[in-house]
This record gives structure tokens, C-alpha cells and sequence, in this order.
């Protein structure tokens, strides 16, 4: 699985990124935080962070790093890290 | 100026709650309920009033607005770049701001010039949909290059379908469709409540604004001059050209404001898109942190002045 | 038809801006805010009126009404078995939507009908709450049978305990114990303001069912035909019978378009728990997306005319 | 007793909502809401009628409100500690709530004097901000001790900043500022709607109480003894104490209120900070679930009654 | 840790079912996604998703796997995925 | 990475809890759920509850843990849990 917080800005384009990567699913969250870019409050709906969840292949978990690397690590507010899990009825992802 | 309006006290108790780091915050939903409320109601009340008058809006205003809106940003651009030493990104991103409109802002001057019973142009509420996109644009352009690598498209659906704009023109529409009689229903809340919701909108505008104004610490010099300077040359443009165009003195009261007012929800939005390496906190802090406050407290007397002064011509 | 109601162009104006995709959404909260205040408006404004009036509601009529909810899924289950082709569970889920009611529809009613100064019997608001759960129960039974494995005591619970009924019950109980002088201090937020807080309600209501359309695709031209022809068919039975139990023409009004309401919240909630396999997005889309925008839009003069018609008989 | 006024009605229905587990959660966003809008009506309202009665607050009345804010906390303490045979951080815990008071009960005070027409100093919101503070503070020295390890600093500013305290300061110093006329265009919000505001309030504080009633289980007969028989006592200090700084019959009966109502925000919150050990269900069941309904539905006429005897001698 | 997300209107049924499984704790967020049942927005509340987490031991894991997929996988929009974690004071879970 | 579920009331104290040790970035979600101390609704923000996602290194996650065990785990609502996450970027961590 692989867990992106980013700016809520982010999210269509981030969407549209992943799509074109093949992915079937994902889950958002809405949320706030702390980091290199200072505080992130969601006091005001543009203000605020998105935390997306992926579940995916290992493949596209890297294809999805460097996608987001290459296009957004720099610019934006961004983490993204990657975990193993199991999933119920694995074929679904 | 005589007394303080009320609304503009609720703005300071935002902003010192805010300094103070008070618990006051307000969710973001509240946010979006309040501000579509007025959005609603200035594009309503603008409806309902074209439709008493009967007015259309004559090309040439339309043009000189366009001028406006695409030529403010390069003069914004040119002093963020060489005498702020800004990079071209970050002056750039100044430019759509400035050259940008708040609608904030256009709030509290519709409701000053109502409680001061000044009369201007019904289709006002037309004019900040018209000014809100092309300095936008034009900011890309100054960033980028005509060639630049920009989605346009996309860009400009977003720009073009954001909410200021729908729920502005939507309101007009109603409006000027149902008319003075077909709204009488709709007027209790839109209209009667119009101060009341601008004052809980402005406790937010406060409390947001002194969050921003902890970003002020790189450039603040350069910020807080810019913030100032920069609406007081805009208000003269703005003014100069209503005059030239043929407004009435309100009308030339309401340009000379929307040309002073910077964007903070369109152009932070677009140039977060279109031009990520810029940093967005000096454009939000300078237009929301200085000037917003700077053209409800100080400024919107002085444009009144201004263009009193530029009308007797 | 006269000119249009400008709520009804709220409606227009959420619709266009959900198909064209505009950044409009509006939090679920504010739904919330705004249903809850429509719900208790409407009670409270039915509770006043049957406090001033001192009616009962008669044995026969509830014995009506609660034939009409039980009865009324019956051929809407048989058409869409049997013409639409579409499984025993989505068949009987149509049935449920379909047969129950739709208390934005009436919301909008009560509007038109005040506007239109068409006097109506005060405990209408009883026949929304009256209505709502028979077609649901009934629903269930089309998809399941009698002896199907379904947990009714919490289902029962859940559908006698909906938000709707609660607000409905509750508006109308304060109304009725408060009385007209006694909710004089509270009528300028529930009375006042109603037709400004439908407007944002129907704003809410144009941009989902926007959304819902977007699911419009599979069955399309069925859902379609079932989603304009149902609530005629619906229409003509409900004013059929309020002429048969004696209603005033207003209240024939009412229970017609109460019939060709269907419901998208209790309903859909229900089924999505007791009737699991049934599609959800096909009926929402049917109710939603087709049944709701016709019912305000043309439905209503319809069914004025209609009734009308079978009163004076 | 005259008639029950509609708002403790919305009361008692969000009650029985809240009881019978029924499906009506207002999102925590319109608590948010509509108890800001409260809180800056009640203030808005003081500084307008200070403002018109050109008040001032006597040094007396300052020192006899921090000695009773002080100073209740220590018999609650007593007989928590000692009859209730609870902890010593229980029993301070309950010192604090119970000595503190709550702007709810005082909103519904508010709407009854205005309904009957009863005078009465325009200061009171001023009263209500003095008295929050002291009882929390002295709760955490019977709990700790003087020398305790406790972070005052950071304590104090977060209770002297609380968002009851700020807005309803902030409304009081707009309200003083801008006068009647000033203000006459934010009335419609502010003052207009209050009483539906207050509904709205009273109908989420009564599912909310509901909630919490569920925690009443243990130390159920003392909690309910201790929450009905607590305030009668706290009323009749107060109210002995308005005399004895020559309040008006009107303003004995507001302090008398004041001390008998018990703390569910300010309280809580500080008490889970600054003495963790306390168990946070039985201060705030206490206050939520027994004291708050007790004040609204019986106590304010008995506070009535008992205020007019005390002014008469 | 078990993760579950699914449509909000099945909270009240998911958590008397994890119950009766004999789970003593969960905490539930609220979200959005998208999935092969399509986009779930949380615009209305009724649209929306939620996500389920909760930390058990594998045993009750399995069974909560098994309960959903027979009771809830074929009808519902629902995926579910397994995390190994290490708890502090685990005598709690 | 490390995750606490708390009280909404202990933000504040927890974030500078966490900043004291030295940690450089967290991502906040609100929540709601059900554990030892009963239910937590977030009907009424104050009796909410918040999901803190602290992504560090494990010397700094086991200072979290102590430190939390120490100073809140006996008085408040709370859960703390630890998974292995590969990061991207590692040295933004
Ligand atoms: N160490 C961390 N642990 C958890 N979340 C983090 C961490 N660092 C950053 N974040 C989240 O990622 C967002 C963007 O991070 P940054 O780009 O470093 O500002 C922040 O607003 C946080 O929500
Ligand atoms: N591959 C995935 N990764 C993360 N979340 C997913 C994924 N697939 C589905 N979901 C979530 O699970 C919900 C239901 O999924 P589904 O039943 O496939 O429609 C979706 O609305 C998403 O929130
Ligand atoms: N087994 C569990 N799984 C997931 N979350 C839990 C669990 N136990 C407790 N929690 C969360 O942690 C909060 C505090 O737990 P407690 O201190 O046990 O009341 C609860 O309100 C839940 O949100
Ligand atoms: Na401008
Ligand atoms: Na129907
Ligand atoms: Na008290």
C-alpha cells in the first residue's frame, strides 16, 4: 500500500496522475499536519492536507514513487511512503 | 470615515483572536456556508437591481475591463522582479494576485456604499466576474512564456468554472431573472441578513488573516511596502479608467477598489497549478495578511476620496 | 405557470454547475444544517396551523394514506419486473422509492402553494410522515417475501426513528403545543427565512442530483420513461383518493404530488441495509436524478391542473 | 409558569431523539455555528444596551464576583469529597464545573427575561465572563494543592483565551462601540434570529445530554442529588449575594441563575489538562445531563421566585 | 491490524458485527474513494465512506476477515486489508 | 511509523510533546471510536478523538512510545502503535 499526504489542492490532479498509472482504487482522507513546508491547518478547506491511500501492486507502487517524485516532489508539500499489507480477495486490486 | 463599521470590528476581533492565538477557530464548512451567502446575495442583489434598470454593459466597458484585468499584472510583475529582486516565478504569482480582485473585499465596499446610500452601476457584480480571470492568465504568461508548458484546457475550465465566478453569475442571473417582486421571498436571508453574514465573514477573513501574517518573516520589509503601495497605484489606474470609460462616481469608487483589492482564493488556486515553483505563502501573505486588511480598514475611505477627486474632472 | 419561482432556478443553477463540473461542492454539514431547518420549519408551520385550526386527523384518512403507501409499490414493482426486465430486488427497491415520499418535494410544494395563496389542509405534514414508512415495508416484502430473512425490529426502529419523521414529528408537536403566539420569537428563523433556506437547499439538491445523472448510464432510456410516467400514474391515484376521503382541492393538490414523490433518503438507507443485493445507484438515479428535477420543475403545475380537475368533479 | 416557551421544547425533543438512539446527529461543525452566533448575540446585546445605558461596573460587584467564583468551589468540594465519598480529584473536579458557569442556561435566562420583559443590568454578559475562570482555577488548587505541579502559564492563557470568553467580550465591545444605530444593520442576524438560534442550540444540547446521560451509572443516586440539590444551593448564595451588592430584582434573579449553573466547556477541557486523574464522565454527566436540563425545564422559574423574595427584604 | 473501508451507512452494522466478534476497540475515520464500485464522494453524507481500523490478534482478525466477506463483501462497496503492528501495553488489545 | 489515537482535547499538548523530541513532521485526522474508556463520538468536537501519524526513526519512535506511556497513557483515551514503512526521500525524515 502505498500512503500519500499532500496539499488538498493536489487532489484532481493527483487523481487524474493516478488513473493514468493504472490504478483501480484509492481511499482519501482529509487531514492536516506538519512538516519541511511548515503547518498545514484545514481551517480553511484550501489550506488543508489529503491523505491517500493506495493499494496496489508492488510494480505500480514504484511506478507511482516516481511518477509522484518526478511531478510533485519538489513543488508541493508532499510525503509518500509504502507499506506491505494483505488484502481480502486480492484479485479486486 | 465617521464611526467604525461594525463589520470591520468583527475583522479586528478575528484578527487579534487570531495574534493571540485564541481558540477560536471556526470549522472550514463554516467557511463555505458563509461565503456562499454572500456570493449568493451580491450577485442577487446586482440581478435584481439590473433588472430594475434595465441596463446591458456596453462594449467598450467591457474592453477597458479586459485591458485592465490583463495589462495591471506587468507593472505588479516589474516592481516584484527588479526592485524586489523576486524570482520570476514569485513575481509573476504577484502579478495575477494584484492584478486579481477579492471579492472580500467588494463585500464590504457594497455594504459601506449601501449604508452610505451611494449610488453605482448595477452591474457591478459583472465587473468582478470580469476582472477575477485575465490577470490570472496573464501571470502564467509572465511566468512562463506564450510557449510555455501549461495545460491550458483544464486550467482554463477550472479558472472559468470556480466558484466566485458560478455563484456570482448564478446569483445575477436569479436575479435578473425573477426580479425585485420574484425575489421578495428569497429577500429575508439574502438580503436582510446581508451585514449579519458579512460580519461572521470577516471574523474568519481576521482569524485566517493573522494565521497568514505568521508567514511573514522572509521579505516582510518588502512585503508590507508592496502590500500598501501596490493597492494605492492600482486605485489610481482603476479610477483613472472608470473616469475615462464614463462611470458614475460610485462606479468609479467601486473600480478604483476592485482594481486596489488582490486575489486569495483564484489566483492562489491556479498559480499552486500552473506555477508550483513559485511559493505560495508571499503571494497569499502580501494579499491577504497586508493588503486585505490594509484596503478594508484604511483604503476603501481613501478610494472614496479618490475617486470623488478624479469624478470632478 | 405564471414566471418562474427563483428557488426552482437554485435547482437549475446547482444542476448546471454539477454537470459542467464547477468546483461548487458544499459540505454534507451544510446539508445537514439546511434539511434539519427545512424539516423543522415545515412541521413547526403545520403544527401552528393545526393549533389555530383544532383539527384531528380522521380514522379514514389515515386508513387511506396507509393503503395508499402499502398499495403503491405493487404495480411499480409489476412494471419495472415486467417491462423494465430488472431483477426481483431492484424491482422492489423501485417499489420502496416510488411508493414513499420525497419531503424535498413537498418542502417545495409548501412553497408554491403559500406563493400561490392556495389554502390546504393544516396536518398535510402528517400525511409526509404517514407515507414515508408503509411503501419501504412493503418494498422489503416484494423483494423477500414474508417469511425472508430480514431483521425487522431494527429496521422498524431505525425507519420510526428516521431524521425526517423526528424533525417532522417534532416541528409539528412544538407548533401544535406552542401555537401561533408562542412561536412568535422563534418564526423570523423557521417562518422567515423558509423560502431563502429552500433556495440553498435546491442548490444542494440541483448539484447531487447532477452527480446522480453521471450514474445514468446503464438502463438509461427505461429509467428515464419509469422516472417522468411513475409520477403521473402516482399523481392520478393520489388525487383520486384524497377526492374519494373528501379533501379540499388544495390537499388533493398535495396528496398527488405527495403520491408521485419518491423518496432518496429514507428509502435508499433502508433497502441498502435490508435488501443489499438491489443496485442502490438505480433507483437513487430513477428518484434523484429524473423523478426530482421533473417533479419541481413540471410536475407540480401538472398536478395543480389534475387536481384541479378531479375536485371538480 | 405561564406556557412552556418553545425553545425548551426543542430541548426535550432533542432529548427523546438523543434517548431512543434516533438517527439525528448534527455534525459537530453546526454546534460550532450556531453557538458562536449565541455567544456574539448575547455580547453584541450587553455592549449595546451598555452603551446605552452609559454603565459602568462597580469595583464592588468585581470583588464580590471573583469572591463567589472563588469561593464555590469549596463547599461543592466539601460535599463531594466527604457525602459523595469521591476522590479528591473527582471532588475538586466538580468544585471547578459547578463553580464555573454555563453561557447555554445563560442564553436561555436571556431569552426568558426578554420574553416576560423583566429588566436587567446590562452588564450581565460582563458577569458571566468574570465568573468562568476563578472556580476552574480554584478546582485545580483543591485538587493539586497550591505547589502542585501545574503549567499555569500556559493554563491561563488558554482559559483567558476560551472561545466564550473571547467572542462574547468581542460582541460586548462591538456591541458598545457601534452603539444602537451602528449596529442596526447586523441586528436582523444577531438579534432577529436569536431566539431560533437558541432552539437550534437547545436541540443539539438536549441530544448531547442525551449521550451523556448514558454514563450515569455509576454514582447515579448521588450525581442526581447532587446535580439538582447543588445548584439550589448555588442559586441562593448568588441570589443573597446580588442583594448584598444592591443588584436589582432582575439582576439577583441573572446571578442567582449564574451560580447555580454548572460549566460543560470551559471546565472540562481545563480540568482534563491540568488534573488528568479526574474522571472526565462524572463532572461533565453531572453538569450536562442533570444540572443543565434541571436549570432550563425547573430551575429558572424557582430562581425567579426565589429572586423576587430576596429583592423584597 | 485490520483495516476495513466501506459505505458510511453500514458503521452502526459493522461495529455491532465486529462486537459480537469479540473486538474491544476500533476507531473509524471518515473518507472518500474510489473503487470498483465507482466514485464515492462524501459531498452528502450518505455517499460517503469510512474507514474501520482495528487492532486484535490474528485469530480475531481471520474471523472478522470471514464475517465481512460472507456477510458484506458481494453487496457492499468494501475492501479490507491486514497490517502487522506492534502495540504499546498490548495486554490492552 | 508511529500512530496515536487520542483525545482531541490533548492536541495541543501532544504536538508539543512530540516537537520536544524532536520530531520534524506529523499528519493529524480526525476521528472517532470506541476502546477501554468507552465511546468516542465526534458529534461534539470535544469528545472527539485524533489519529497522529509520526513518521521517524526508530531510536525516536521508542522515545514517543515512552514518553507517552509516561506521561499520558494512565489518564487519557489512547493507543499507540508502531508499523515499518519505507519512505521516499528518506532524508527528509
Ligand atoms: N515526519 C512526518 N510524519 C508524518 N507526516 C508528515 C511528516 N512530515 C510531513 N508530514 C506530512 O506531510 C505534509 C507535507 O510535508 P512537507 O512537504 O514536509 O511539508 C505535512 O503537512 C504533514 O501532514
Ligand atoms: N485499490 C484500492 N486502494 C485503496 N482503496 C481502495 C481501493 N479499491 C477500493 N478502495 C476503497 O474501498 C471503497 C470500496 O471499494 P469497491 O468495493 O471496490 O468499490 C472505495 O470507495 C475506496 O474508498
Ligand atoms: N483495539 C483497538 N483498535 C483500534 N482502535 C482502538 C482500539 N482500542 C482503542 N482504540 C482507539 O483508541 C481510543 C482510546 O482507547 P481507550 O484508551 O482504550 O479508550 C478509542 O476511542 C479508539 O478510537
Ligand atoms: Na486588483
Ligand atoms: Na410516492
Ligand atoms: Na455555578
Amino acid at each position: 500500500m502505498v500512503t500519500i499526504v499532500t496539499e488538498s489542492a493536489l487532489e484532481r490532479t493527483l487523481v487524474a496522475e493516478l488513473e493514468s498509472l493504472g490504478v483501480r482504487g484509492f481511499t482519501i482522507t482529509d487531514a492536516r499536519g506538519k512538516g519541511s513546508r511548515g503547518l498545514r491547518q484545514s481551517d480553511w478547506a484550501q489550506e488543508g492536507n489529503i491523505r491517500v491511500e493506495v493499494i496496489c501492486d508492488p510494480a505500480v507502487a514504484d511506478r507511482i514513487a516516481a511518477r509522484v517524485r518526478e511531478k510533485f516532489y519538489d513543488h508541493y508539500a508532499m510525503i509518500l511512503f509504502m507499506q506491505d499489507v494483505s488484502v481480502l480477495r486480492s484479485d479486486k486490486f | 470615515m465617521s464611526s467604525l463599521d461594525p463589520v470591520i470590528l468583527f475583522f479586528l476581533l478575528g484578527a487579534c483572536a487570531g495574534l493571540a492565538k485564541a481558540e477560536l477557530r471556526l470549522p472550514a464548512s463554516i467557511y463555505d456556508f458563509v461565503s456562499t451567502l454572500l456570493l449568493l446575495a451580491i450577485g442577487l442583489k446586482g440581478g435584481v437591481e439590473l433588472a430594475r434598470a434595465g441596463e446591458g454593459i456596453p462594449p467598450v466597458e467591457l474592453a477597458a475591463l479586459l485591458a485592465l484585468g490583463f495589462g495591471l499584472p506587468i507593472p505588479v510583475f516589474l516592481v516584484a522582479r527588479y526592485l524586489g529582486r523576486l524570482t520570476r516565478a514569485d513575481a509573476a504569482s504577484l502579478g495575477a494576485h494584484y492584478g486579481s480582485v477579492s471579492v472580500g473585499t467588494f463585500a464590504v465596499l457594497i455594504g459601506h456604499l449601501a449604508a452610505q446610500g451611494i449610488p453605482y452601476e448595477a452591474r457591478a457584480p459583472v465587473w468582478v466576474v470580469v476582472l477575477e480571470v485575465p490577470a490570472i492568465l496573464a501571470g502564467i504568461v509572465l511566468a512562463r512564456g506564450f510557449g510555455g508548458d501549461v495545460a491550458w484546457k483544464p486550467l482554463l475550465r477550472e479558472l472559468l468554472l470556480g466558484r466566485s465566478i458560478v455563484l456570482l453569475l448564478g446569483g445575477l442571473a436569479i436575479g435578473w431573472i425573477s426580479g425585485p417582486d420574484g425575489t421578495a421571498a428569497i429577500q429575508p436571508l439574502f438580503f436582510g441578513l446581508f451585514k449579519g453574514i458579512l460580519a461572521l465573514f470577516l471574523l474568519e477573513m481576521g482569524l485566517i488573516a493573522a494565521t497568514q501574517l505568521g508567514a511573514l518573516k522572509q521579505n516582510a520589509v518588502f512585503l508590507v511596502l508592496f502590500g500598501v503601495l501596490m493597492p494605492l497605484f492600482g486605485a489610481t489606474v482603476g479610477a483613472l479608467l472608470g473616469r475615462a470609460i464614463g462611470l458614475s462616481p460610485g462606479g468609479i469608487f467601486v473600480l478604483a477598489t476592485l482594481a486596489a483589492s488582490a486575489s486569495y482564493i483564484a489566483a492562489p488556486t491556479a498559480m499552486r497549478t500552473a506555477v508550483p515553483e513559485a511559493n505560495p505563502a508571499l503571494s497569499l501573505t502580501a494579499s491577504l495578511a497586508v493588503t486585505f486588511p490594509f484596503n478594508i480598514l484604511v483604503g476603501i475611505p481613501i478610494y472614496h476620496r479618490l475617486a470623488t477627486l478624479v469624478a470632478s474632472f
